[in-house]
């Protein structure tokens, strides 16, 4: 009972916080609203027993990515559009077709029996870790999967400071990687 | 019993061509080209060398002949085929001849072609085609013939395009060549129409035993229908390669080639291997005596047309070409009587008197520097006395004069055919009348081109010149050869007979199954009718030609008028059907592939319109994409869910 | 009333629902990325639900895989807004409707 | 472990010489030097029978638990067909460092022993899948290299060629994983006792949604719209190719892949007879029209394919070595005339027949060489194509007269097309310059000499094609469960296909085959006499 109240509100926040991002003016104030969105998805997260995504979500997601995306919307905050409208025609046709889409999934769901089971495991740090880096029980493909995560993290970095540096960026190439 | 092997006949031959072949070939480099000395004795050594081992194997052959295996060819199971050669007295006739007139004519060739820039190429055809010939005439089955068969009909046509710069020869060739494969195919017909019963019987030792076995009788005649069919398609092949009505257009236009091609190939020796195919398949033929009415009445109807025609060409080469389908025309009516013997003695004695003909105008147009229309000749007899002499013996030979080589053999195939049976009178006349009517075109030809004046131009009168010494033995001694060879088989001489003797042992059993009428006429009326028509032809031709205005040629030596519709009524039907050809490639060309190609622009142009239609739906907003992106992800959201039972 | 397994995956469709419009219909391409962001939360948030309806190890797998999620997603933020970056010098604009230089 | 040579090493050769061969010599010496071994590689193959590998599972196909096996066998056909494209591919690369662009022979040669591979590996697969993934794969660098090095036409011939065999061979595609999905093996041998089960009327059209991408490779009347352009517009070497050896993937598939495989009726095979009589007919027809060099040369191998399909639905016990010879000779004499024209194309700087002509006194080599090739492709008997085209007429005269009778006049036609082209390219007047820079070199004359003395050689000893040569092994009967002789498959399943047929069959006429018997008997006694 506790749970559903706890839940109940944690979700009412976190679809606020993301309706606040569709509607806001401002991309500063959509990013502080998903990020409080956010925050109440950890907290649903430790609510489900898996404290662990919980923590990374907050210090990945809430900490780490929207600092960055706060810190670049306030770089390019002098963009002369930054101020775009809101919504225009292809909205018209976007928001009919989502909610048809979300429609049938939602009746897909409520039309399907599950419920939560007794025995599942606590995402717990330790059980993160027994089945990320113990190969002998977990076998290696959860850890071969970890170090191409980090393979990956630093080839966007790499990728990340070779586009932002000024000269490499020509105008050819920049249509080519939006292409 | 020692005796030479057979395959060292065709070796000879071969190893001259491909000796040649090289010369020729590495010659090409340098200004000169090859020495015709070494050349040319080294081409007629080959036909020597293979007349030489024709000579000794002949010799010692048994009565009944030799047969060599000498290996397998086809073996498929159900159809088999060998290489090997037989030799027996039908064969060593051939042979002898083939290979003697060859050796002949190519010495005489060392003179001809003295001076022209493929001296050796032409020895090189020249001893392929031999070679050829002899594989035709050797080969112990029809399988192999027909290698020899097309190989000659090929030789003949790079000789007949020899001088290949001049497209009106090629052209000459290649309807040579293709007149020939329609022939052919007659052949190739014959033999898969006799492998339907079992491939044993091309051979043609197998096939005669079959036929003539006592214990076959009733199988063969269950057969019959499939005999005749094989019979009829040789005999296509025979119209063609030997030039026979409906098949004959080819022959006169073959002299485009060089003179001595047409005395060795187009007179003496191919043409008549037709002739030596019906003798090989006697024993088949005997069987079969609504094809042998087919094959006389087409003998007869090509002697009396080319007769007609030989009146009409002012070419002496033509004159003598059609003289050429004449004289076949002859020799079929023999085969077409059961005269199998006798047909084959008059290709012997022919090969003698044509050979000498040709090579007297090849003499003649050699000393004329190239000049071959008749009505600008005359007076000749003065000029190269040689050539007149070798000639006016090869004249009497051929028009039957008494004693000659062509009064015996004419002479026999006019008694066989009036003995032959209820037709023979009428066919004896017909021929009577040919024989009349070619004394008077080759009268015409001897007058025009050796009596009377000169009537060139001043200028080439005096370049006239007797032939080389290289040229003239040939000649000489073919012109003995038609002199006497026809005392082989002197019907009215008791015991001069070795030919029928010789070729009994082939062809005597099956002459003797078709049986003759016993009409009994004395053999010194026919020798006294042939010998009036003879001079009557003679006297015609002198009185008509002798002392009449020759008019000068205008334009080409073709005939005219009435002439021209007559000598070119064959090319006019066979041009029907080549049209019809090519009204069909037309249709093909035009209307099938115009069809196809439409189609098939039809379904290209379709696509490119559904092309077009779904590049004019794509948008250039990504944001637009994807959100008409989300359609199909709600269709395939909504697949999922039917075909998952929750919807 | 207990939380009920359902009601998880339904607050993830809202949010994937609301994420997927920010993504699309918006043009300013921060939005455009926050909306993608959004969208991988609510597909993270969906995993683990499903992964507590599963009994013992099977459950395991569920609660894992939005680790990874969230590592590519930073990898795709920091990408993505050195795009943006590099694009902005070029165009002056942050409007995604700009960027597009697609030929149809 | 010479199959996966053969199949397998091309791909090697031609990886290496893209990466090591550099501007010059070396990339040729490299790459003729690989043909050159997979050449003898093949005749090893020939000389060697029967063999099959052990099969290794590939992949699994979606849809089916049906595992791809990379399985290669050869018998005598399909080994003869491999030393048909490795030996053009070797004269292909000798004639193409002439004929392509200086400093281009590098990927030329790449392309060329890519499509060795492909090739290889479509005559040597047992597996369905593996045959299909080979016979899609040698369309690209075919097309590529039409594209790179062709004619002024060369990119609608290579689009048009890419699309048409593509398309053609997609209800191929849904056959094969129809009947892959159904009885979950890729093998021959698996399929065929699959489809053992079905109805007459699924096997016919199984049969026919894989006949038409054969028909179309062939290329067969009506499917033939990408020929012409298409040998016209290839550099000569790959036309060479094309035509000698990738069509004959078409009537390889058609023997194996349709015939070995599916139990047909009659009307199907009359009907498919007298669509390769039409195409001989339209073939000759339509060279005898042409008036360029290499579209003659396309019609005529049309025409001559044309024969052999439609001597393969005779089903005469005649057809298989009628059809092999056919085969290797028309490959090593038509691949031989159309590179001899590319030469001539580049002496004379046209492919217009019309324009051409002398070229037999300013060139005497070559004109000699190709006034040979050209009275070879006449079939003259002593070459393999008179061999080939008198079993043909033999294995036709089993179905009827009328037949033999068009495939005569296809002879007669042949002849008049073929003496036209000799005329008009190496007769005649010339007229162009004497002073050609233009040479025939002597590795590519000696290549073409030895082309014409293979076909002499078969044309005397035919046997040497079509006899077995896999060692007699009294045991072969016993162990067959691993390892089924490929060899036994095809035939086996073509004497079963005989056998309907001939239950069917009334036109034998009775008395014939009497007659055969008592000849047969009669000349054993002849012969015991």
């Amino acid at each position: 009972m506790l749970a559903l109240i706890y839940f109940i509100i944690l979700a009412v926040i976190a679809v606020g916080g993301a309706l606040c991002v569709l509607f806001a003016r401002h991309p500063l104030y959509g990013a502080l609203s998903l990020v409080v969105s956010m925050l109440s998805l950890a907290g649903i997260y430790g609510l489900l027993g898996s404290p662990f995504v919980g923590v990374v979500q907050v210090m990945v997601y809430a900490g780490a990515i929207m600092m960055l995306l706060t810190f670049v919307i306030m770089v390019l905050n002098g963009a002369r559009d930054s101020r775009t409208p809101r919504f225009d025609k292809v909205s018209l046709f976007v928001f009919p077709a989502v909610i048809v889409l979300g429609g049938l999934l939602g009746v897909a769901l409520v039309s399907t029996p599950f419920a939560f089971d007794a025995g599942t495991l606590r995402g717990s740090v330790a059980l993160t870790s027994a089945t990320l880096f113990d190969t002998e029980a977990s076998g290696h493909g959860y850890f071969i999967l970890f170090e191409a995560v980090g393979l990956l993290l630093l080839s966007a970095m790499v990728a990340a400071v070779l586009m932002a540096k000024r000269r490499l960026g020509t105008t050819d190439e920049t249509e080519g990687g939006e292409n | 019993m020692t005796n030479l092997p057979l395959w060292l006949i065709p070796l000879f031959p071969l190893i001259g061509t491909v000796v040649l072949a090289a010369i020729s070939l590495a010659s090409t480099g340098s200004k000169k080209g090859a020495s015709e000395g070494i050349v040319g004795g080294l081409a007629v050594l080959f036909p020597l060398l293979a007349f030489v081992s024709t000579v000794v194997i002949g010799w010692n052959m048994p009565t009944q002949g030799v047969q060599e295996t000498l290996g397998t060819w086809i073996d498929i199971g159900s159809f088999k085929a060998s290489f090997g050669f037989l030799f027996d007295s039908l064969s060593r006739i051939m042979l002898l001849f083939v290979t003697g007139i060859g050796t002949l004519i190519t010495l005489y060739s060392t003179g001809y072609m003295h001076g022209d820039r493929g001296f050796a190429r032409f020895f090189a055809y020249i001893n392929l085609f031999l070679f050829s010939m002899i594989v035709l005439v050797l080969s112990d089955s029809l399988l192999l013939t027909f290698l020899g068969w097309e190989g000659v009909g090929l030789c003949s046509y790079l000789l007949i395009g020899f001088w290949n710069a001049d497209v009106s020869n090629c052209k000459a060739a290649n309807k040579a060549f293709i007149v020939n494969r329609v022939g052919d195919l007659g052949f190739i017909l014959g033999m898969i129409t006799l492998a339907m019963v079992s491939s044993d019987l091309l051979s043609y030792r197998e096939l005669s035993a079959f036929l003539r076995d006592a214990a076959n009788v009733e199988l063969v005649n269950i057969l019959l229908p499939i005999f005749a069919m094989a019979g009829l398609l040789f005999f296509i092949g025979c119209t063609g390669k030997s030039a026979q009505i409906p098949l004959l257009t080819w022959l006169p236009d073959a002299m485009a080639g060089p003179t001595p091609v047409s005395a060795l190939i187009h007179a003496a020796t191919m043409v008549t291997s037709g002739v030596y195919l019906l003798a090989r398949l006697s024993d088949l033929y005997v069987l079969l005596p609504g094809v042998m009415t087919v094959v006389v009445l087409i003998g007869l109807l090509t002697a009396f047309w080319a007769a007609v025609a030989g009146l009409f060409q002012n070419d002496i080469k033509k004159v003598l070409a059609y003289s050429t389908i004449s004289q076949l025309g002859y020799m079929f009516m023999a085969a077409g009587v059961a005269a199998f013997d006798v047909s084959i003695f008059h290709v012997f004695t022919h090969a003698f008197f044509k050979a000498a003909l040709f090579l007297g105008a090849g003499a003649v147009i050699h000393a004329l520097a190239g000049e071959q229309d008749m009505r600008k000749m005359g007076g000749m007899l003065k000029k190269t006395p040689v050539t007149a002499c070798v000639m006016i013996f090869a004249f009497l030979a051929i028009i039957g004069f008494p004693g000659f080589a062509g009064f015996w053999s004419k002479d026999l195939i006019l008694e066989r055919l009036y003995v032959s049976g209820p037709m023979g009178p009428f066919l004896y006349m017909m021929a009577l009348l040919t024989a009349v009517i070619t004394a008077i075109y080759m009268g015409r030809l001897m007058v025009l081109t050796f009596f009377g004046k000169y009537r060139g131009g001043e200028e080439s009168e005096k370049h006239i010149h007797e032939a080389p010494a290289s040229m003239l033995i040939p000649m000489v001694i073919l012109s003995l050869g038609s002199i006497f060879a026809g005392f082989l088989w002197a019907g009215l001489i008791p015991g001069a007979n070795l030919f029928e003797q010789t070729l009994a042992p082939v062809v005597g059993q099956a002459q003797a199954a078709f049986g003759h009428a016993s009409v009994h006429v004395s053999p010194w009326l026919f020798a006294v009718l042939g010998t009036i028509a003879a001079v009557v032809g003679m006297a015609v031709a002198w009185k008509l030609f002798a002392n009449r205005r020759i008019p000068l040629p205008k334009g080409s030596s073709a005939p005219e008028g009435f002439g021209a519709t007559w000598t070119f009524c064959f090319d006019k039907i066979h041009g029907i059907v080549i049209s019809a050809f090519r009204v069909l490639a037309w249709v093909a060309e035009n209307v099938v592939n115009r069809f196809v190609m439409m189609l098939q622009w039809l379904v290209g142009g379709l696509g490119e319109l559904l092309g077009d239609f779904a590049s004019g739906l794509q948008v250039a907003k990504v944001r637009l994409q994807m959100a008409l992106s989300l359609v199909g992800v709600i269709a395939l959201v909504l697949i999922v869910l039917v075909y998952g039972g929750l919807l | 009333m207990e939380l009920q397994a359902v009601y998880v995956q339904i607050l993830a469709l809202i949010l994937f629902v609301i994420g997927l419009l920010t993504a699309i219909s918006r043009r300013n391409v921060f939005f455009v990325l926050m909306g993608v962001e959004l969208a991988l939360n609510a597909v993270n948030l969906s995993l683990i639900g499903f992964s507590k309806t599963l009994p013992g190890d099977l459950s395991v797998a569920g609660q894992i895989v939005p680790l990874f999620t969230i590592a590519v997603a930073a990898a795709e933020a920091c990408v993505g807004l050195a795009m943006v970056i590099l694009i902005f010098r070029n165009q002056e604009s942050v409007d995604s409707d700009n960027y597009s230089g697609m030929k149809g | 472990m010479l199959l996966h040579v053969l199949v397998l090493a091309p791909f090697v050769a031609a990886l290496l010489v893209a990466l090591v061969g550099g501007r010059g010599t070396s990339a040729y010496r490299l790459s003729l030097f690989s043909a050159a071994v997979l050449t003898v590689a093949s005749v090893a193959l020939i000389a060697g029978g029967d063999a099959t590998t052990t099969a290794i599972d590939w992949f699994k196909l979606p849809g089916s638990d049906a595992s791809v096996k990379y399985l290669l066998g050869s018998y005598t056909i399909n080994a003869w067909l491999v030393f048909l494209s490795c030996v053009l591919s070797l004269a292909a690369l000798v004639f193409g460092k002439s004929a392509t662009p200086e400093g281009e022979f590098k990927n030329f040669s790449v392309g060329i022993l890519a499509l060795l591979g492909t090739m290889n590996g479509a005559f040597l697969a047992l597996d369905a899948v593996l045959f299909f993934f080979f016979f899609e794969a040698m369309v690209i660098p075919a097309a590529l290299l039409m594209a790179a090095y062709g004619g002024k036409e060369r990119k609608s011939a290579a689009m048009n060629f890419a699309i048409y065999t593509l398309v053609g061979s997609a209800p191929m595609a849904i056959a094969l994983w129809y009947m892959v999905a159904k009885s979950g093996v890729t093998t021959a041998e698996g399929l065929f006792a699959f489809l053992q089960g079905q109805s007459i009327e699924t096997q016919t059209v199984l049969a026919i949604s894989f006949l038409i991408a054969f028909l179309v490779k062939t290329p067969i009347f009506p499917f033939h719209g990408w020929q012409a352009a298409a040998y016209a517009e290839s550099p000569a070497p790959l036309s060479a190719i094309l035509t000698g050896a990738m069509s004959k993937v078409g009537v390889y598939g058609i023997l194996i892949w349709v015939l070995s495989l599916f139990s047909l009726n009659e009307t199907f095979f009359t009907t498919m007879l007298w669509l390769g009589l039409a195409t001989a007919v339209y073939g000759g027809l339509m060279a005898w029209r042409g008036t360029d060099v290499k579209k003659i040369l396309a019609f005529s191998s049309m025409g001559h394919l044309g024969l052999a399909v439609a001597a393969i639905f005779t089903l005469s016990p005649k057809m298989f070595p009628a059809v092999l010879v056919l085969l290797v000779g028309h490959g090593l004499s038509a691949g031989s005339l159309f590179l001899l024209s590319g030469v001539a194309e580049r002496m004379t700087g046209t492919r217009e027949l019309s324009k051409m002509g002398g070229l037999v006194k300013s060139k005497p080599v070559f004109g000699f060489l190709f006034g040979a090739a050209g009275i070879i492709a006449l079939a003259v008997p002593g070459t393999a194509g008179f061999i080939g085209e008198f079993l043909v007429m033999l294995s036709l005269w089993d179905v009827g007269p009328l037949p033999t009778l068009v495939g005569a006049i296809c002879l007669v036609l042949s002849a008049a097309y073929m003496l036209r082209l000799i005329q008009g390219v190496i007769f005649g007047k010339a007229n162009q310059c004497e002073e050609n820079p233009v040479h025939l070199g002597v590795l590519e004359g000696s290549v073409i000499g030895a082309f014409l003395f293979l076909l002499l050689l078969f044309g005397l000893r035919p046997g040497i094609i079509y006899e077995n040569r896999t060692p007699e092994n009294p045991e072969t009967s016993v162990p067959a469960a691993e390892v089924v002789p490929a060899d036994s498959l095809a035939v086996d399943s073509l004497a079963l296909v005989n056998e309907s047929m001939n239950t069917t069959e009334t036109t034998v006429q009775t008395t014939d085959s009497l007659a055969k018997d008592s000849v047969k008997a009669n000349a054993e006694v002849t012969a015991n006499d």
